[in-house]
C-alpha cells in the first residue's frame, strides 16, 4: 500500500515529539473501503464499521476484491450501500441472505457476502438464514449482534440480554415472556452440514475477527459450504453507553451470554 | 397569525429543545401548534431541524418550506437550510460561530433537502441531479432580515454551555413574540419538572439564559441586522 | 447499462486522500485523521497504556477527537485496528517513515 | 376496563403517543407487533403503558407474525391489533386478507411512509391504495384515513367498534408526519363521552365441551369448489353495501357555488380546507370534499357534491392513487378532474391555494 | 442459446408445459420456485428440462425468497424468472417492488386463483389489481394478460424481452384455467420467427476490480429524504409514460357502428370475441376490446373505441378489478358502463351473448 | 365409551364365525374425532389421520377436550379442518404457528396445537417455529414429515430423502445442490429452551406416538416450555407406493435418516 | 360444429384418458380443442370430470355449464353432474352399473358443484345455503337423450376390466361422431407410443375395446334410449 | 356470534353411528366399517399374523374393503391402531360382549 504523503506541515507536539501534517489516501483504511465514501455515515462508536473492516482487510488479503459481491440488509448495515469498492446490493430487511443466495446459483464464480444484523438474519430473515443454511448454499453470512434492532431506535432483538432495557422492554427484558438470547453459531452447528463453517467473533478481537472473517470467505472460495459468522459488536447510541461501558457491555456482559469462537469447521461433520 | 420556525444546528445542539419548548409554550398559551423533528434512517449525525408551527387557526401540513423564523446555529445548518429562506424570513444565527449567512437573491428559495442524515449520505444526496419540485421557482426578491447573537460565546463565558440553546432561545422570544417569556417559562417548568426537581440549579441556570437571550436582542439586534 | 438504475454516479478511481496529524516518536509514528475522528473514545479505552487523551480540537462530528501521548503510546496498533473510522494510523520503527525510504 | 384518564385531559404529545392511549381507551388488550419507523413509538409507549393497564404485548419476529399472531389473539375473542408501515404493510397483507376471508375483527394501525420498496421512513400517502385494496384481491375492509391527534384518538376507538360490530379487519390510515409530529389532544374515556365499547366475543375456546355441550367452532378459508368464492365475494359485497351508509364517513365545507372542489384525505385535507378558507376569505369560491373513510368510499357523497361543479382539483401526497378512486367514483358525471400530486412529500397551505388560483386564473382565460 | 425445437412445432399440451418451453425458448436462464397450485407444473416441466438444456433451478423455503433469489439471478445478469399465485403473489409483492425500485427486469409468471385468501386453487381474474398495483405503491411494471397457449408461448418470449429492454419488472399474467388445460401451440424458436432476443447485462461482477479499473456498482433502496423520492417516482412515471406507446397492447374488433363494446382480458376475452362473431352473426351491432397489457393500461385506445359507442360492458371473473380500470379510462365519456362481474367464475360464450342481448332488450325497451 | 348396537343381522362368515352388522358410533374412533365428518378427506393410506388419532387419544385422555384449539395450516393438514369436535382454525400456508402463539398469549388457558406439514413447518414457517421455540411459546407444534409438499402434488420437501424422487426433483434429490433433509427436533433440541420439548414419532409406532403426543400435551398444560412433536407419516398418493412400500419408506428409508425418540425434555436444561 | 363434453367417473375409471384421447384426436384433425381435468385442493377421491370441447372456431371458456355430451360412469358422477345437462344434452352412462339416469324436468339445469374433492368436502359444500349464481335459471323444457352401454359388465366378461373406458370412448364415437375412430386410433397411438412399444398386446386389448364399444352402440343403443 | 363468519352450522351434538360388520371369535371380536374403509392395505401389512385380507365387498370409495380371518387373529388391536380412517375395531375376550353386559 503506497501512502504519497502529498503534504505536510510540522508543528512541535506538547510532549517534544513532532507532528507533522500529511495528506495522504490513509494506509490505515483498507483499499477495500471506498474512501470517496468516508468518513461513513455510521455512529461514533458503532462496532458495524470494525466489522466491514475485518471484512474489507480479509477480502484484501484473500484478492477477490474484483469478484466478490457484497450485499447488505435493512438495518443499521444499510448505511453500508456504498461503503466499499466492491460492487454492493442494498436489499430488503431481512433478504440479503436470498438476494445472494440467488446470485450465486446464477453465477458461482462470484463470492457473495451477506452481511446483515441480528433482528435481520435471526428474527425476520430466519427462514432464510435456516433454509441457506440447510441448503449448504455456497455464501459467507456475517452478522452483527448488536442485542438491538439499531436502526429502529433500540428495540428488543432475539439478541437482547436478559434483563437488558430496550425500548420495547423498558422493564428491561424478561426471559420468560420473550424467550433467551438467539445463539446463531450454536445453531448452525447443530445443523452441522458438511462443508459448512461457522463462528462467533466480535470487535474486541480484531485479528481474531480478520481470521474468522478470512476462514468464512475462503470456505466459500473452496466451495466447500455455507459460511456463517456472528460478530458481537456495539450501538453506543442505542446502549446509550460511554466508552468504557460500551466495551464493558461487549467484552463482560455479551460474551458471557455468547461465547466467542469457531463452532463448526468444514473438517467437522454430522 | 400563522408563524412557521425552522431551528437547525448539529446534532448536540439542543435544536430540538428549543422547538419543543416553542411548541409546548404555544399551545399552553392556547394557540394551534405543530412541532415535527426531522428523522432519516440514520440514529445521529448530521444536522437537526425542528419545524414549529404556531397559529391562530388549524395548520395544514406540519411541515413547510418556507419559513418566517429561520434559526441556524452551525455552519452546515446554513447550508442544509437555504432553502427556506423566502422573503419576510427572519434568519436568526449564532454570530459566535458562523459568519453573517450569505443571503442573496441567488440563494433564496434554492432547493435544499431536508435531513438530519451524517454528511456522507445527505451529501450524495445533495448532489444528484435533482430536477426539483416541479411547480418551485426561485423568488428574485430578497427582503430578508438576519439576526446574530453571539450565543455559543456567552452561553461559555458568561453562563454555561450546556445553556446554549435556552439562550437562543431567549433570542428567539425577543425577536419573535410568538409566544410570551412567561408561557415558555411554564412550558420549560412543566417539561424539566423531574429534572429540576432534582437538581433545583438547572432552573435558575436555564432561567438566566432564557433572560440573557431576551437582552441580549435588545443589546445587539441593530448591529447584527443586515 | 445504468438506465435508470439506482446506481451512483462515480468515478472508477477513488482517489480521496484525508489529512493526517503524524506525530514521531522513535518507537514510531502515530498519525490521526482529524476529519475521520467522531470522537467515540473507544481506542482511549482500549489503549494498553493509556496513551490516548480527548484534545482539544475537534473531529469530524464538530465533537473533540482523540491524540496519542507519544511518551506512553508503544505502537501496539490496538487503537489503529479498533477505530471503527480508521482515523488512525500507527506505524512501528524508524522514527520518520519518510527518511526511511 | 379501567378509566384511563381522570377526566378530559388535553395534552401536547406525538401522534403515535395519541395512538397507544387511544387504544388502552378503546379497551385493546393486547398488541402484536414488529418495528418499523415511523410507528414504532406506538410500541414504545404501549410497552410501557401496558403493565400498568394489564393489557397485553408480544413483539414477534417479523410482519407476518405479526399479523397472524394479532389474528389467534381476535379469535381468542380479545381486541388485538398491530402497526406497521411500508414494507412491513406489504407482509401485513397476507394477514390482512385471511381476516378478510374469515371476518376476523382485527385492527391495524398503518403509518404511511415513502415508498415503493424501502424508500424513505418519513412520509407519504402512497399506500393508499395497498390499505383499501391489498391482498390477493376483493376482501372486504373498513379504511379510516385520519387528519390530526384528536382523530388518531377518535378514530381508534371507532376502529375497534367498527371492527367487533360488522367483522371485517379495520385499519386506521395515518402516517409518518402524524405519527412523529406534537399536537394538541384531548384524551377521554370513551364512556365519559357517551361512546360504548362494543362487546368482542371470543370464535374459540367458549364455555362447553364442542360435540358435547355445543357444536365445535370450525374456521377455515380454504374452499375447493369455484362457484363457492363466487357465492361468498358476492354475498360480502352486498352486505358491505349495506352497510355502507352506517359505516362511511366523510367531510366538506363551502360546497355551495364553488367553482372548483378541493379533494384530499388525511393529512393532505388539513391543507386543502385552510387553503380553501384562505381563498374564501379572498372571495374564491372554493369548496373541499374529504373522505374519512377510503373504504368505503363515499361514492354517492362525493358525486352529490361535485354534481354540479365544473372542476374538481385532487390532492395527494402519492401519484394518483386517491385520484383513482375518485376518478372512478364519479364517472359519467361532466365534472373536470385535475390533479396535485406529490408523491412522498407534504402538501402545504400556500401552494394547494397557488395551485387552485392558478388553475381559476388559467381557465378563466380560456372562457 | 441452444434450440429448443428443430422447426416450428406444433403441439397439445398444458399452458404450464407450455410455460416451461417458452421460458427455454425466451432464454431464461434459471428459475426460482416455490410450490403453489395452479403453477406447479411449470416447475415441474422446468426441472425435467433444465439439465437438458443447461438451465439451473432453485427451489426456496417460500415465495419471498424465490422472488428475492431471482433478483439475485437478474442482478448477476442472468435472465431469471419466477412463478406464483394467490397467497404467494401478495408475498412475491415485497421482491416485485424492490425491483421496481431498483429496475431489475426480472420475469414473473402469476396463474391466478380464487381469492381473497386461500379461497380456491383453480381460477379466478382476482389477481389482477395486485398484479398491476401491488407492493407498497407506486412503482412500475409491465403486465401482460394471456388469453391463450400460443399467447403464453410468445409473451413469455415477449415479456423477458420487454424487462430487459426497458428495466421494468415484467409480468406475465394468466390463470389456472390457462395453466392446467390443453390445447394446441405452435412452439418455435425465436429467431425462426424474427424475434431477437434482448441481451443481458450483469448489474454486479462485471470484468475489472472496482475502485481501481472502474467504479463499484452500488444499488439501494432506501433513501433519506422525502424530495428523493418524489423525483425518483416522477422521473419513473415520465418515463413510463414515455413508453407506454412502445410497450402498450391491446385488440378490438367490429368496432364500427357497434352499439356496445364488450371489454374483458385474459382467458374471458376469448369468451367475448366469441360472442361478438356470435352475435354479429346475428345481426347485432356489437363490438369488443380487449387490453393486452393492463399496465400501461391502453388508455388512447380505449378511450378513442369507445368514443362514439352508448355503452361498453366489461366482463371479468373478478369483482370488478378490470372495471376499476376502465372506469378510469374512460373517465369523462359520456359512455354508459355495464358489468358482468363473477368472481372466481368462468365466463362462457353463450352467457356473455345472453347478457348482452339482455341489456341491448332492455335499453331498447326504454329508447 | 358407550357402544350402542341400534341393529343387527347375522350372517356366517366363511371361516365359521358368526358375522353380525352392528350399527354403532364406532368405538375405535376416539370421540374428540367428529363422526359426522367421516369418512375424513385424506387420500386412502394417509398417515395423517394416524397423527391425528393419537392426538384425539391424547386430548381424550387428559380430559382437556374443553379447553383445546386445534389449528391446521395449508397443506394436507387442511382437510382436518372440521375433523374433530374441537374448536378449530384452519389457517396460512406457514402460519399455524403465529396463530395459535397470538392465541395462547391472549388465552393461557387455553390448550393451543398447532398442526402443519414439513413444507409449512420447516420451509415457509420456518421463521414462525424457530422463533416461538426460541420465546419458549406454550404451545404444541404437531409436525407431519411425508417428505413431500403433498397437497401441491409431490414436490421437494426440507425432508425429502436424498436421491428420492419427487416433482421437483424428477432425477433424485441431490443433497449437493439442495441440502441434506432438515432435523427438525434435532435442532429444537440445540436450541434447548429450559422446559422445552422435542420428540420424533412415527406413524408406525402408534402406542409410542400416544405416549410422544400426550407428552407435548402435557407440558403446556405444566406451563414449561414449548412443546415439539415431529411425526414420520406416509403419503401413498404422491410416493405412489403400494401397502408394503409404504411401510418400508417409514420404517426402512426414513428411519434411517430419522432417529424416532425424544430428544429434548423438559428436565434437559442449556 | 362446437361439442363440449364432459366426463365424470370415480378415480380409477379413466375418465381422464377419455377426455385426453379425445381432445388430442380433434387436435390431430385440425379442429380447436380444449381439455381440462377439475381440480381441487385433495389429491385423491371423489368424482373426476374431464371437460372438453371441440368445435371448428376458436374456444371461449375452457370450461362449460351445459354439455353437449355428457358420460356418466358411476352413479355418484350422476348426481355430482346433473347441472349439465340441457335440453339437447345426450348422456351416455354404464348401464352395468348405474340405472338409467333419472334426467326429469326438474332436475335439468340445476345448480351443482363440479368438484373432483372426495365425499365429506364435496358435500358439506353442496349442503351449504347457496343462492346460486345470478342469471341461472332452471329450465323447464326437456329434450334429452340417454344412452345406456353395459360397458363395465362386457369390459369384465369379454375383454379386460382395464379396457372399461376405451370400450366407452368407442360409444362415444359411434354417437357423437366428434372425431372418427382413424384419429382416435392415431391419438392412443401417440398417446401411449412407449406403453405400446414395451407391450404391444396392450395395443391390441385397447384396439378391441374401441371396436367393441362402437359396434355396441349399434346393437344396444335403441333399447337404451328415452 | 356467526355473522358472516365462515363456520358450518351444525349441531352440537356428534350422533353418526356407522355400520359395522362384527365377526365373534373365542378371543374377541373383530369389526370392520365399510363405510370406512378406503381400502388402503395398511393394515393388511402391519397384521402380525397375516390375519386381514381383501374381501370381495367394496369399501368408502368403490374401492376393496379389508376382512379378517379370525382363525388367524389374535385380538393384538394393531390394525385398528393402525388404521387411518377407524375402519377397524377389536375387542378382546368374551365371545359375544352383548352376553357379557
Ligand atoms: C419488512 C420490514 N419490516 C421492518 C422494517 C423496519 N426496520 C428497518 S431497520 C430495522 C431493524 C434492524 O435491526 P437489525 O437487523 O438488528 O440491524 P441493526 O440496525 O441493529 O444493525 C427494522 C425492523 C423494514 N424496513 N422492513
Ligand atoms: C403462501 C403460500 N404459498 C404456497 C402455497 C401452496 N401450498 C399449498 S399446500 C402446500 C404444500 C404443503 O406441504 P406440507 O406443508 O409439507 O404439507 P403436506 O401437504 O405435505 O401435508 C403448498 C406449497 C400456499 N397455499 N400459500
Ligand atoms: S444506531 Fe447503533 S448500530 Fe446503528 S449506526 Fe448507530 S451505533 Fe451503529
Ligand atoms: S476510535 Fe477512532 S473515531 Fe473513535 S475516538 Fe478514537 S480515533 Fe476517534
Ligand atoms: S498504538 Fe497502542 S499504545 Fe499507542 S496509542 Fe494506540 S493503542 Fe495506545
Ligand atoms: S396427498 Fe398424501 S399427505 Fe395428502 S391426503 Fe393424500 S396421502 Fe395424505
Ligand atoms: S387400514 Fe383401515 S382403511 Fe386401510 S384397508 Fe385397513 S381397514 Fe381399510
Ligand atoms: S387384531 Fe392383530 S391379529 Fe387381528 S387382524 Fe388386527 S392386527 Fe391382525
Ligand atoms: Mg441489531
Ligand atoms: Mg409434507
Amino acid at each position: 500500500m503506497e501512502n504519497k504523503t502529498s503534504g505536510s506541515a510540522t508543528s512541535e507536539s506538547k510532549t517534544g515529539f513532532t507532528t507533522r501534517t500529511v495528506v495522504t489516501p490513509n494506509e490505515a483504511m483498507p483499499k477495500v473501503w471506498r474512501r470517496e465514501t468516508k468518513p461513513h455515515r455510521f455512529c461514533p462508536g458503532c462496532g458495524h464499521p470494525i466489522i466491514l473492516k475485518a471484512l474489507a482487510q480479509a477480502v484484501e488479503e484473500l484478492d477477490i476484491q474484483g469478484r466478490t459481491v457484497f450485499g447488505c440488509d435493512i438495518g443499521c448495515s444499510l448505511l453500508a450501500w456504498d461503503f466499499f469498492n466492491l460492487d454492493s446490493i442494498q436489499t430488503h430487511h431481512g433478504r440479503t441472505t436470498p438476494v445472494i443466495a440467488g446470485l450465486k446459483r446464477a453465477r458461482p464464480d462470484l463470492i457473495g457476502v451477506a452481511y446483515m444484523g441480528d433482528g435481520g438474519g435471526y428474527a425476520i430473515g430466519s427462514q432464510h438464514l435456516l433454509n441457506a443454511a440447510m441448503r449448504n448454499d455456497r455464501v459467507t453470512v456475517i452478522l452483527c449482534n448488536n442485542t438491538v434492532y439499531a436502526m429502529t431506535g433500540g428495540q428488543m432483538a432475539p439478541t437482547t440480554l436478559p434483563t437488558q432495557k430496550t425500548e420495547t422492554t423498558p422493564y428491561g427484558r424478561d426471559p420468560a415472556m420473550t424467550g433467551e438470547p438467539t445463539l446463531g453459531p450454536e445453531l448452525m452447528a447443530a445443523i452441522g452440514r458438511k462443508g459448512a463453517y461457522a463462528a462467533r467473533g466480535t470487535v474486541a478481537n480484531y485479528r481474531q475477527l480478520v481470521k474468522f472473517t478470512k476462514k468464512a470467505l475462503e470456505n466459500q472460495l473452496a466451495d466447500r459450504g455455507f459460511s456463517f459468522l456472528e460478530v458481537l459488536s456495539t450501538c453506543p447510541t442505542n446502549w446509550r453507553t460511554t466508552p468504557r461501558q460500551t466495551w464493558d457491555f461487549v467484552e463482560d456482559d455479551m460474551t458471557r451470554v455468547y461465547k466467542v469462537g469457531e463452532f463448526l469447521k468444514p473438517e467437522d461433520e454430522k | 397569525m400563522h408563524t412557521k420556525i425552522a431551528v437547525a444546528g448539529e446534532g448536540g445542539q439542543g435544536v430540538q429543545s428549543i422547538g419543543e419548548i416553542l411548541a409546548e409554550a404555544a399551545n399552553r398559551s392556547g394557540l394551534e401548534t405543530t412541532y415535527m423533528p426531522n428523522f432519516g434512517v440514520e440514529q445521529r449525525g448530521g444536522v437537526s431541524i425542528a419545524f414549529v408551527q404556531i397559529s391562530d387557526r388549524p395548520i395544514g401540513s406540519p411541515k413547510f418550506k418556507r419559513a418566517d423564523v429561520l434559526v441556524v446555529l452551525s455552519p452546515r445548518s446554513v447550508e442544509r437550510t437555504r432553502g427556506y429562506v423566502t422573503p419576510g424570513t427572519t434568519v436568526i444565527y449564532d454570530s459566535s460561530s458562523i459568519e453573517a449567512p450569505k443571503i442573496d437573491d441567488m440563494t433564496i428559495g434554492i432547493q435544499s433537502w431536508e435531513t438530519l442524515a451524517p454528511e456522507g449520505f445527505a451529501d450524495m444526496a445533495g448532489n444528484r441531479p435533482g430536477k426539483g419540485i416541479k411547480g418551485e421557482e426561485v423568488r428574485r426578491d430578497s427582503n430578508v432580515r438576519t439576526v446574530g447573537i453571539p450565543a455559543a460565546r456567552i452561553a461559555k463565558e458568561e453562563l454555561q454551555p450546556r445553556v446554549f440553546n435556552i439562550l437562543i432561545l431567549g433570542a428567539i422570544l425577543a425577536i419573535t413574540k410568538v409566544v410570551t417569556v412567561e408561557a415558555a417559562r411554564e412550558a420549560m417548568e412543566h417539561m424539566f419538572r423531574e429534572k429540576f426537581a432534582q437538581r433545583p440549579e438547572l432552573r435558575d441556570d436555564n432561567f438566566a439564559a432564557l433572560e440573557r437571550g431576551l437582552s441580549l436582542v435588545e443589546t445587539e439586534q441593530a448591529g447584527a441586522g443586515r | 447499462m445504468t438506465r435508470g438504475l439506482t446506481t451512483r454516479d462515480v468515478t472508477s478511481r477513488d482517489n480521496k486522500v484525508f489529512e493526517g496529524l503524524v506525530t514521531e516518536a522513535p518507537k514510531g509514528s502515530w498519525t490521526i485523521f482529524p476529519e475521520l475522528c467522531k470522537g467515540c473514545g473507544l481506542c482511549i479505552e482500549k489503549c494498553p497504556t493509556d496513551a490516548i487523551r480527548w484534545s482539544t480540537e475537534l473531529g469530524a462530528y464538530g465533537s473533540p477527537r482523540v491524540e496519542s501521548d507519544m511518551e506512553k503510546c508503544i505502537v501496539c496498533n490496538i487503537c489503529a485496528q479498533i477505530c471503527p473510522d480508521c482515523a488512525i494510523s500507527v506505524k512501528r520503527g524508524p522514527k520518520d517513515p519518510e527518511k526511511s525510504n | 376496563m379501567a378509566r384511563i384518564v381522570d377526566d378530559d385531559q388535553r395534552m401536547f404529545m406525538t401522534g403515535n403517543e395519541v395512538l397507544a392511549w387511544a387504544a388502552l381507551a378503546a379497551g385493546a388488550e393486547i398488541m402484536y407487533g414488529y418495528p418499523i419507523t415511523p410507528q414504532n413509538e406506538i410500541m414504545h409507549y404501549w410497552t410501557r403503558l401496558a403493565p400498568r393497564f394489564e393489557r397485553g404485548f408480544l413483539q414477534t419476529e417479523d410482519e407476518l407474525s405479526a399479523g397472524f399472531t394479532t389474528l389467534g389473539g381476535v379469535m381468542a375473542g380479545k381486541r388485538a391489533f398491530s402497526a406497521t408501515s411500508g414494507p412491513g404493510d406489504i407482509l401485513m397483507q397476507e394477514p390482512i386478507c385471511m381476516a378478510e376471508m374469515m371476518r376476523i375483527p382485527a385492527v391495524w394501525i398503518i403509518q404511511q411512509r415513502g415508498a415503493p420498496s424501502t424508500a424513505t421512513v418519513i412520509y407519504g400517502q402512497q399506500e393508499t391504495r395497498l390499505a383499501c385494496f391489498g391482498g390477493n384481491g376483493e376482501g372486504h375492509r373498513v379504511v379510516y384515513s385520519t387528519s390530526s391527534h384528536q382523530e388518531l384518538f377518535d378514530y381508534l376507538i371507532k376502529a375497534f367498534n367498527t371492527a367487533w360490530s360488522y367483522r371485517f379487519p379495520t385499519i386506521l390510515l395515518g402516517d409518518g408526519y402524524q405519527g412523529k409530529m406534537r399536537e394538541a389532544v384531548t384524551l377521554y374515556n370513551p364512556e365519559d363521552h357517551g361512546v360504548k365499547l362494543v362487546p368482542t366475543e371470543p370464535f374459540v375456546g367458549r364455555p362447553g365441551v364442542p360435540g358435547v355441550d355445543r357444536a365445535p367452532a370450525h374456521y377455515r378459508n380454504t374452499f375447493n369448489i369455484e362457484e363457492e368464492i363466487y357465492e361468498i365475494v358476492h354475498a360480502r359485497e352486498e352486505e358491505f353495501e349495506a352497510l355502507t351508509p352506517q359505516i362511511v364517513e366523510f367531510e366538506s365545507g363551502y360546497l355551495d357555488e364553488a367553482e372548483m372542489i378541493l379533494i384530499g384525505h388525511g393529512i393532505v385535507s388539513r391543507a386543502i380546507k385552510e387553503a380553501v378558507k384562505l381563498l374564501q376569505n379572498k372571495g374564491v369560491k372554493v369548496g373541499y370534499f374529504r373522505p374519512v373513510t377510503l373504504r368505503p368510499f363515499p361514492v354517492e357523497e362525493l358525486r352529490k357534491a361535485v354534481e354540479k361543479v365544473p372542476a374538481v382539483m385532487v390532492f395527494e401526497s402519492a401519484l394518483g392513487q386517491l385520484l383513482s378512486m375518485v376518478k372512478e367514483a364519479v364517472g359519467g358525471l361532466p365534472v373536470k378532474i385535475e390533479a396535485f400530486l406529490r408523491p412522498g412529500v407534504g402538501i402545504c397551505t400556500d401552494e394547494a391555494a397557488e395551485q387552485v388560483q392558478e388553475y381559476l386564473r388559467k381557465s378563466s382565460m380560456v372562457h
